[in-house]
Formats: structure tokens, C-alpha cells, sequence
């Protein structure tokens, strides 16, 4: 039980509290993004390189910005920037119809 | 008392797996509990990797290298279990999946309803049927 | 008067199909009926009562049941998550210990797959060998997993073409205005991505084919170069992109992928399973061309990978490729 | 090696083919692909079953040049080659039948995505029969699971948005149990082939050395498969997605795709951990409570719904329940009258959902109960399907629902006194209660007394409507007449099914 692994276990395990209970979606995005980070250095740990690169990969790299372009496309960003919103969708305004 | 020292020494010593079970813990709680869909599925990604920290953690081996046999010297003992390197290589790419899936259909409800809570979708949904 | 004769009443419960309001003349429901009126009164009573004990209980259900569930299911969420918790803590106690040599997990099978990866798959990296050679089965069916996502996600997100026919999108509210293009992303941005974008498919074209000698191998190198792309069309906007990467040349990189893929397993499968040799010659261990079937294999799901991870991208952000 | 003995690979491995090619052609074109390719699935099916019973035994196949625990391998018996002939004949029968919803439903050009995901569901549930590995099992659960929310969700409309989502997180919920059960009982025995886990685990139950994580390892299964097939405590998705999807959809949803994850569950009960481990665990007697419950409460469910389709969903968990019932008894009785089961409601809940589908159609595309009065006799053909499949829900002898209630008796006679008598007055209750509102359905269905709102509407008849329903009717009647046949078939199937 290295420290080191400790101290990346424990962070581990901070973030996902930590995403349950911030209030606010895109720190809640941000901090899985640290997560998966941390897991790819934790399959380093584990000696399982081909993981590492996949998880960086994907995990950090193509999740989070599904999570982003998500959160971009229901306006959260947009509303926390505190910019006017240009204009929400009215009610109705989408596509499929019953 | 010494059940419980025992216990917790085994627990120690299997620490990568005790916090991968803490982690599947919190990760089925906020895909059980959450009503915000986001919520839902960064905790489904949780669990996911909970289970897959719990699988690698059973492959490795102290003090053994990573399968890669740059030098010709077969010899098994020198390296770590490469299954479930292999195993959790599949479930990765099946998180990575799911979960676009899950976030199209979040924004697919949210430009239907407007909001992100599964509970008022769900009232919404059963309303507009009556 | 309806007659309330038993055989009615039988009829009634066994129809279904008759027991409407209006053809019983009923009163559509009790509130909006005005009560004070003697004659409605007896009706309500009367209708009260004949109301099936299946309506009035579908009524119970549908109102109060709903929020007895609501609170009843946040107590029993959180005692269900805390026994799971500790149950499996429990039982990670009992388990073998962290990284001991004589864990049940280090068997024979487990040896194969390192001592005899060279000899057998020409791969030196004994996880790729597992996963393409031992275990390909598993690995195409995993291509599969990520095939379905893709068309759900096109199912679920992709809007028309002719409504993004020309350019400017017809009518920006239909789509909701994050879908215009990043029309002027910022410097730094460009300036990054000149360099970085090369860089990422060379590294993600060195993961690919490196699959079988080096950590690596279809999915990472995929998602790499699916990264590198991503970070094009965000740097570059998104027509830059579809001068060489639009609808068709998607559909057609994914097709051929993916049938390379399942012939050449349906062929070594085939091939193995009635113990014919198959006659691949497994290459020089080390370098690139090694590991047999292994090499076109990772490059099929590698560029599976990246033109997925890239749809992805595009459909949340502009619906369509 | 007989060319016969490699079609259960083909069958999987070109399915994906074709799910691939599917998605790139154009809506008719992938249609014909799929149904074309669907029928050579059925016909290789057929003939690899009349090898194994000509044979009489199973047969391993070795996926690739390494024997097992190394390679990966399926295993071909009887019971897997009648599973499969059942599900792709029955796959075959409902995609014919609902066809024109399925060009009415779907937008325009993602009709041909419909038809990517039927063939890979058909794949996945050929994967999932044949498999003898427990992560490539996982591996084609996840295909299962993906593809049948996206059949739920392609019929275009908010409702369907919304039933698919909460089916999603249900089954996310299912498959990260069933996972975890797989890496914990890799992690004491080191296998992922199902024979060698099965000798490991007798060791370490004989040892008693790893007793909690053996039961938690079962339970993790057992709840993970009973979340996913809609078992009766986390049945609450299943009516909102069978109810709201095309009419084809909903036939494979019920009719199938529940099955495919319990025939993982009989293999992991019956391959791996063997009926003594389970009986000694008692996780049968809590499956066999759930089932108890699926059947009464799956029933009165049904009974208080006014709408047809959702009745007909609610009813798929009372016959959920009797599977697990059948489980729970821990004999080898009840395991042939679960498999039993899965045959005659694979073949009976589609076509009640086809002629559902067939009926909207006459009364102007609403499903509840008052506007369906009459439908019966606007669509002979579809009311004769209906009234077969109502018959053979009830279990009237004769038709294919009969011999489940018979072999589900005659394993609750075997069983020790409690569960016996549990067992029998469920049976009997369900029955009563199955009667109570498919009788009255039927009798809307073919009431005289419509209110003349959709009088003049005739059903124009499809080929592909018309064939299918007949042929449902006739592989209802085929399976209700030659029962013995199949029972036997199966019985001799299972017996060989162990390791």
C-alpha cells in the first residue's frame, strides 16, 4: 500500500462524492474529466498500459466532450456564463411531433 | 473485536479492491437516486469503472512488469495477469457506448421537455397521454 | 334508468368496450357536477357507488400511491446503496490478497497467453494477442457494441440534410442556435490545432499499427485519431472537415471496417475451428508487420473507432455529418 | 467437421454483417436484406437441430485455431439448437407481421436502422444461446441491451423517448450487477469457460472456503438477470416500453429479448453452479417467491389496465413469473417447465402483439379498449390470432400455453409439500386471473355493439400481415399439438445442458 496509490484511490473516491453533490452540471462534468484522468495514471499503477492510453483516450477525452457538446446543447453553459440567452426554443419548437 | 481487527486488516490489504467497492457504492447510488439524467449517467460511469478497477486490480501481481515481452524472455513469471487487461480493454470501449447513447436521449427528452429531472419527464410524459 | 338486473351488471363488468360515459349517460366526473341540484345529487351517490372498484382503485394508484413511492423509494434508494456497500465489502475481505503470486486468478491459461504469445500469435504484446488471436470472438462482437451506439445515436440526433442543405441553417430555432457553426473560434485555438491536429493522427496512426508490439492497438489508436479530428472541426470549423470527411465517406469507411473485420474472423474462425492452417504468415515479432490477422485487424478498428468517436462529435453538435 | 456444425457461427457472425450492411442500404432494400437473411438464420437453425437430435448429443465448436479456456468456444445441444429455431422463426414471423407499422412508425429514412437493429439483436440472441464463456456473454448482453432500447426508441414520438430512457437506466442498473457477479467469480476461480468454473466451484464449496462471496456472487447474478428481464419487483419499465413501441418491436421485446437473459441465468444455474450449489444457497426459494408474486401481481396489473397493449406487457410479467417459478423449484422438473415456458411464450406473445398492432389499424390507430370494440370482426384474421393467443395464455389445452401450466405441475408435484401447495394455488389463481381479462378482451374484440365510429373500415391485408398471422396460428396449434414431442426434446436437451 503505496502512498502514492493511496492518495489516488482517496481522490478517486473525493470526486465521486464530490459529483454528487455540486448543484452545478458543468463542475460536475469537469471533475469526472479529472476522474477519468486519474484512472488512466491508476492503470499505470497497475501496469496495465494499454488501458492507460485507451482510458485517456476516451475516457477523458471523447466522454467529456460528449458531456460538453450535452450540456452546450441544453444551454447550461450558456446560462451560467451569464450571457442574455439568445432567445430559449419556444415551448413547441421541436421536431418530432406525437 | 478481533473479528472486526481482522477484518480491517484484510481489508487493508486489499485496498485497491475496498475502494473500488466504495466507488461501485456511490456510482449505483447516483444512477439509483439522482433525478438530473446528467447525474445519472456520470454515476453509471462510475460504477463502470468501479467494476473495472476491481477486475484489473485481480489481474495485477507485485512486483511483475506489464505483459509487453520486448526482451524474448517468455517466462510468465516475470509479468502481470494479461486477461483482464484484455477484459476491462472491452468494457471501456461498452462505457464509452452507453453512454453516448444515454446522452443523445437526454438531449432528445431535454429539446422535448425542457427540463433534465426524470421524475417531471416522466409526469410530463404520462399527462400529455391523458 | 339503467336496469341493475345481475346479467347488466355482469354484462357491464365482462364489456369493456360499453362501459363509456356517455353511453351510460353518466356525468363525465363527479367534481364538475353541481351537487346542490337534488336530482344530481342521488345521481352522484348512484354513480359513486357503481363506479367499479377498479376505476376508484386506478384513482388511488395514479394520485396518492404516487407520492407514498416518491419518499418511500428515496429511503429504500439510500438503504439499499449502504447494505450494497457494505455487503460487498465484506465480501472483498474474503476474497484473495492485492497482487499475490498464488491468487487462483494466476493459472495455466494465463500462462499460454505469455509464454506462448509470441509463437503462436507473432505478437509480442501478449494483451493484443489475447484480445485479436485467443479471444477475438469477444473483440467482434465489442466492434459491434460500438457500431449499434453509433446508429442509435444517428437514429436519435440526426436531422435532415435538406434542412442544413445550404450553408446557413434554414431555420436556426428548429435546430436550436448552438448548431451555427463556431464561426470565428480564437486564435490560440488555430494556432494549437495547426500543430497538435498532425500530431494527433501521427501518434494515433502509431498506436494502430504498433497494436502488436507496443501498448495499444485498435480502440486507443481509434480514439486518438477520433480526437484529432474532433479538435479540427472545433479549430477549423466544421466545413474544413467535410471537404474530406462527409456523410458518404463515413458510411463507407465504417461498411468496409467492419465486413474486413467479421471476413477475416469468420475466416481464421473457420479456418481454426476445422483445424485447417490458415496459412497467415505471423511476420517477424517486434516490428510492424507481426502478429498475422492482428495487424489489419487493429487498423480496421482503428479507423472504425476514430470515424465513430468523430460521428459522435458531430451529430451532438450539428446533427449529422 | 460437417459444414452443419459451423451454422450456429455463421448464423451469429453474419447476422452483424448484415446489421451492418442494413444501416448503409436504403429503407425497402434493407428490408429485404434483413427478411431474406432472417430466414436463412431460421433454416440453418432448423437443420442444426435436426443434426442434434439425429445425433443425439452436443457438440463443442472452437471459435479459432485454441481449444477453450484459451480460445473461445460454443456449445451446440439439443435445447440451444430448439432455442434457436423457436427465436428466429418467431423474429422472422413478428417482423413480417408489424412491417407496415414499422414504414409507418419509423421516420423516413431511418427504416433501414430499424432493420440494422433487429438483425443484431438476432445475432446477440443467438450469441447468448450458444455461448459457452461468461464474458463473451456480457459482451453480447450489452449488444441485447443497446439494440432493444433503440428498437423501443425508433418509433418517433415523445412517449417512446421517455419509456426508453427509464428501460435504459433499468437494464444499466441489471448489466453492472451481472458484471460485477462475473469479475468476483473470476477472481476466486481464475475461469471464464463455463465447464472450468464449474469444477473450480465445486472444489471451493467443497472446501466451504469462499462461502459469502459464493452467495453474493449468485445473488449479483440472479438480481442483475431478474432486473434485466423484468422480474416482478423491477418490472416498472417493462409496461411503458412494450406499451409504447411499434407493434413489432414490442412482439421481439416480450417475446425474445426477456429470454435471451434468462437463458444466461439457466446456464449460469445449471452449467456452472449446478443444482445442489443452488439448492444449498436457498437463492431458488427467493427466485421462486418473486415468480410466485410476478404471476398473481402480474395478472391484477394487467386486469386494471384499459389499454391493450400495455395489458398484453403487464401480462409478459405473470409469464415471467412463471419461468421463475419454474427456476425457483430446484428440481429438474421445473427446470424443463421454465425452458418450457420460454418456448410457448416466444411463440404466443407475438402474435398477440401483431394482431394488437393489426387492430389499431382498423380503429384508427388508438389502442384503448373502448375504440378497440369490434376490431375483432373488422380484422378476422388478426381476431383469430388474438383469440388463439388469449387461449393459449389461458393454457386451454390444445394450444402451445397448455403445456407449460401441465409440466409447471407436474414439477410443483415433485417439489417438497410448501412449495407445492404454493405452487399449485399460484398456477390456479394466475389462470383464474389470466381468464378474468383476456376473456372480456376477446369479447370487446368481437362485440356486436361498436358504436359504428370505424364500422365501414375493412382490414386491407398485407402479404406480410396476412402470412404472418397465419402462421402464428398454425405454430400455436403445432406447439400446443405436438407438446410431448417438444417437452421430451427438451427434457433430453437439459439433461445433456449440465456440464
Amino acid at each position: 500500500m503505496t502512498l502514492f496509490d493511496g492518495i489516488l484511490l482517496a481522490f478517486l473516491l473525493i470526486c465521486a462524492v464530490s459529483v454528487s453533490v455540486t448543484r452545478n452540471l458543468l463542475a460536475s462534468v469537469i471533475i469526472f474529466m479529472g476522474f477519468s484522468l486519474i484512472m488512466s495514471v491508476i492503470w499505470l499503477t497497475l501496469e496495465a498500459p494499454d488501458l492507460a492510453i485507451t482510458e485517456a483516450a476516451v475516457g477523458a477525452g471523447v466522454t467529456g466532450l460528449l458531456f460538453f457538446a450535452t450540456l452546450k446543447k441544453i444551454h447550461a453553459i450558456k446560462a451560467e456564463n451569464g450571457k442574455p440567452d439568445s432567445g430559449a426554443p419556444e415551448e413547441d419548437g421541436n421536431r418530432d411531433e406525437k | 473485536m478481533v473479528q472486526l481487527r481482522e477484518f480491517l486488516t484484510n481489508l487493508f490489504a486489499n485496498y485497491y479492491e475496498a475502494a473500488a467497492m466504495i466507488l461501485f457504492g456511490i456510482g449505483f447510488t447516483s444512477l439509483l437516486m439522482h433525478r438530473n439524467l446528467v447525474k445519472k449517467i456520470i454515476g453509471f460511469n462510475f460504477m463502470d469503472s468501479a467494476i473495472y478497477l476491481f477486475l484489473a486490480a485481480k489481474g495485477y501481481i507485485t512486483g511483475r512488469l506489464a505483459p509487453i515481452i520486448t526482451d524474448g524472455n517468455t517466462d510468465p513469471r516475470l509479468y502481470v495477469n494479461p486477461i483482464p487487461t484484455g477484459l476491462v480493454l472491452t468494457g471501456i470501449v461498452v462505457s464509452v457506448s452507453v453512454t453516448a447513447f444515454s446522452l443523445a436521449l437526454t438531449c432528445r427528452l431535454y429539446d422535448k421537455y425542457h427540463t433534465l429531472d426524470i421524475d417531471e419527464i416522466t409526469y410530463l410524459a404520462r399527462k400529455e397521454r391523458d | 334508468m339503467k336496469n341493475n338486473s345481475f346479467r347488466e351488471k355482469l354484462r357491464r363488468f365482462v364489456d369493456y368496450g360499453s362501459f363509456r360515459e356517455e353511453e351510460l349517460k353518466l356525468p363525465r366526473s363527479p367534481e364538475t357536477l353541481d351537487t346542490d341540484n337534488p336530482e344530481n345529487r342521488w345521481l352522484t351517490t348512484v354513480q359513486n357507488s357503481e363506479k367499479p372498484v377498479r376505476a376508484r382503485l386506478a384513482k388511488w394508484f395514479t394520485h396518492r400511491g404516487v407520492q407514498v413511492f416518491d419518499n418511500l423509494y428515496r429511503v429504500a434508494a439510500v438503504f439499499i446503496c449502504l447494505t450494497l456497500i457494505s455487503l460487498l465489502l465484506s465480501v472483498v475481505s474474503f476474497l484473495p490478497r492485492f497482487g499475490g503470486a498464488d491468487n487462483p486468478a494466476v493459472n495455466e491459461v494465463e500462462e499460454r497467453y505469455v509464454s506462448k504469445a509470441i509463437e503462436e500469435t507473432g505478437t509480442t504484446n501478449a494483451v493484443a494477442g489475447m484480445i485479436s488471436a485467443y479471444r477475438g470472438f469477444d473483440t467482434l462482437g465489442e466492434a459491434h457494441v460500438l457500431f449499434v451506439a453509433a446508429c442509435s445515436v444517428i437514429a436519435l440526433l440526426r436531422v435532415d440534410p435538406s434542412e442544413r442543405k445550404h450553408g446557413r441553417l434554414v431555420d436556426p430555432e428548429l435546430l436550436g442556435e448552438d448548431m451555427d457553426y463556431e464561426p470565428n473560434s480564437d486564435l490560440i485555438l488555430r494556432k494549437a490545432a495547426k500543430l497538435l491536429v498532425p500530431l494527433a493522427f501521427i501518434f494515433g496512426l502509431y498506436v494502430i499499427l504498433n497494436g502488436t508490439s507496443s501498448p495499444g492497438g485498435g480502440f486507443s489508436g481509434g480514439a486518438l485519431i477520433g480526437a484529432g479530428l474532433i479538435l479540427n472541426s472545433v479549430a477549423f470549423g466544421f466545413q474544413r472537415t467535410e471537404r474530406f470527411f462527409g456523410d458518404e465517406m463515413y458510411h463507407l469507411v465504417k461498411t468496409a471496417c467492419l465486413t474486413v473485420y467479421a471476413l477475416l474472423m469468420a475466416y481464421f474462425i473457420y479456418m481454426g475451428a476445422n483445424g485447417f492452417d490458415d496459412h497467415v504468415w505471423l511476420g517477424v515479432p517486434g516490428n510492424i508487420i507481426s502478429g498475422g490477422l492482428i495487424l489489419p485487424i487493429n487498423v480496421a478498428v482503428g479507423f472504425e473507432v476514430a470515424c465513430t468517436m468523430y460521428c459522435f462529435y458531430a451529430l451532438f453538435r450539428k446533427g449529422g455529418l | 467437421m460437417e459444414l452443419v456444425q459451423s451454422f450456429p457461427f455463421i448464423t451469429i457472425v453474419f447476422s452483424l454483417t448484415c446489421g451492418v450492411f442494413c444501416a448503409v442500404l436504403r429503407g425497402n432494400r434493407a428490408r429485404t436484406l434483413c427478411l431474406s437473411w432472417l430466414t436463412v438464420t431460421f433454416l440453418m437453425s432448423l437443420s442444426v437441430l435436426l443434426y442434434t437430435l439425429k445425433s443425439d448429443g452436443y457438440y463443442i465448436y472452437r471459435m479459432g485455431k485454441w481449444n477453450a479456456p484459451w480460445g473461445n468456444e460454443i456449445r451446440v445441444g439439443v435445447l440451444e439448437a430448439l432455442m434457436a429455431t423457436a427465436f428466429s422463426g418467431v423474429m422472422l414471423l413478428s417482423v413480417l407481421g408489424g412491417l407496415n407499422h414499422i414504414f409507418e412508425d419509423c421516420e423516413a429514412e431511418k427504416t433501414n436502422l430499424y432493420f440494422t437493429m433487429i438483425s443484431l439483436l438476432m445475432s446477440s440472441l443467438f450469441a447468448l444461446i450458444y455461448t459457452n464463456d461468461l464474458f463473451t456473454a456480457y459482451v453480447f448482453v450489452e449488444i441485447n441491451t443497446i439494440a432493444s432500447c433503440a428498437l423501443v426508441m425508433l418509433k418517433s414520438s415523445g412517449k417512446t423517448l421517455v419509456a426508453t430512457t427509464r428501460y435504459l437506466i433499468m437494464s444499466l442498473l441489471g448489466s453492472g450487477l451481472f458484471l460485477l457477479g462475473i469479475v468476483m467469480l473470476y477472481g476466486i476461480t481464475g475461469e471464464l469457460l463455463m465447464e472450468s468454473i464449474a469444477e473450480k466451484v465445486r472444489e471451493i464449496f467443497a472446501s466451504g472456503e469462499y462461502s459469502l462471496p459464493l452467495t453474493v456472487i449468485i445473488g449479483l447474478f440472479s438480481v442483475g438477470l431478474a432486473v434485466k428481464s423484468a422480474l416482478f419487483p423491477f418490472h416498472s419499465w417493462l409496461p411503458d416500453a412494450h406499451g409504447s413501441a411499434t407493434a413489432a418491436s414490442s412482439a421481439v421485446l416480450s417475446g425474445l429479448v426477456l429470454k435471451g437473459y434468462i437463458i444466461v441465468l439457466i446456464k449460469i444455474f445449471y452449467r456452472i453452479f449446478g443444482l445442489s450449489v443452488i439448492v444449498s444457497e436457498r437463492v431458488s426459494n427467493f427466485l421462486f417467491l418473486f415468480g410466485f408474486l410476478a404471476m398473481i401481481l402480474g395478472s391484477v396489473g394487467a386486469l386494471r389496465e384499459r389499454d391493450l397493449k400495455r395489458m398484453l406487457a403487464y401480462s409478459s410479467v405473470a409469464q415471467v413469473g412463471y419461468i421463475y417459478a419454474g427456476l425457483g423449484m430446484h428440481s429438474q422438473a421445473g427446470m424443463v417447465a421454465a425452458c418450457v415456458q420460454i418456448l410457448a411464450h416466444a411463440v404466443t406473445k407475438p402474435m398477440l402483439f401483431i394482431a394488437a398492432g393489426g387492430f389499431m389499424d382498423v380503429s384508427g390507430g388508438n389502442k384503448d379498449m373502448a375504440s378497440l370494440t369490434g376490431a375483432g370482426r373488422r380484422d378476422p384474421l388478426g381476431g383469430a390470432a388474438f383469440t388463439v393467443g388469449a387461449m393459449s395464455m389461458i393454457g386451454i389445452p390444445s394450444f402451445a400455453g397448455f403445456m407449460t401450466k401441465f409440466t409447471l405441475t407436474q414439477g410443483a408435484l415433485q417439489a417438497h409439500t410448501p412449495l407445492m401447495i404454493m405452487a399449485l394455488a399460484a398456477i390456479a389463481v394466475s389462470t383464474l386471473l389470466n381468464a378474468l381479462y383476456y376473456i372480456p378482451a376477446v369479447f370487446t374484440l368481437f362485440s356486436r355493439r361498436d358504436d359504428g365510429k370505424y364500422a365501414g373500415v375493412r382490414a386491407r391485408y398485407t402479404p406480410s400481415y396476412a402470412g404472418a398471422t397465419v402462421a402464428f396460428i398454425l405454430l400455436n396449434l403445432g406447439f400446443g399439438v405436438f407438446s410431448q414431442a417438444i417437452v421430451d426434446a427438451v427434457s433430453r436437451g437439459l439433461a445433456m445442458f449440465g456440464a
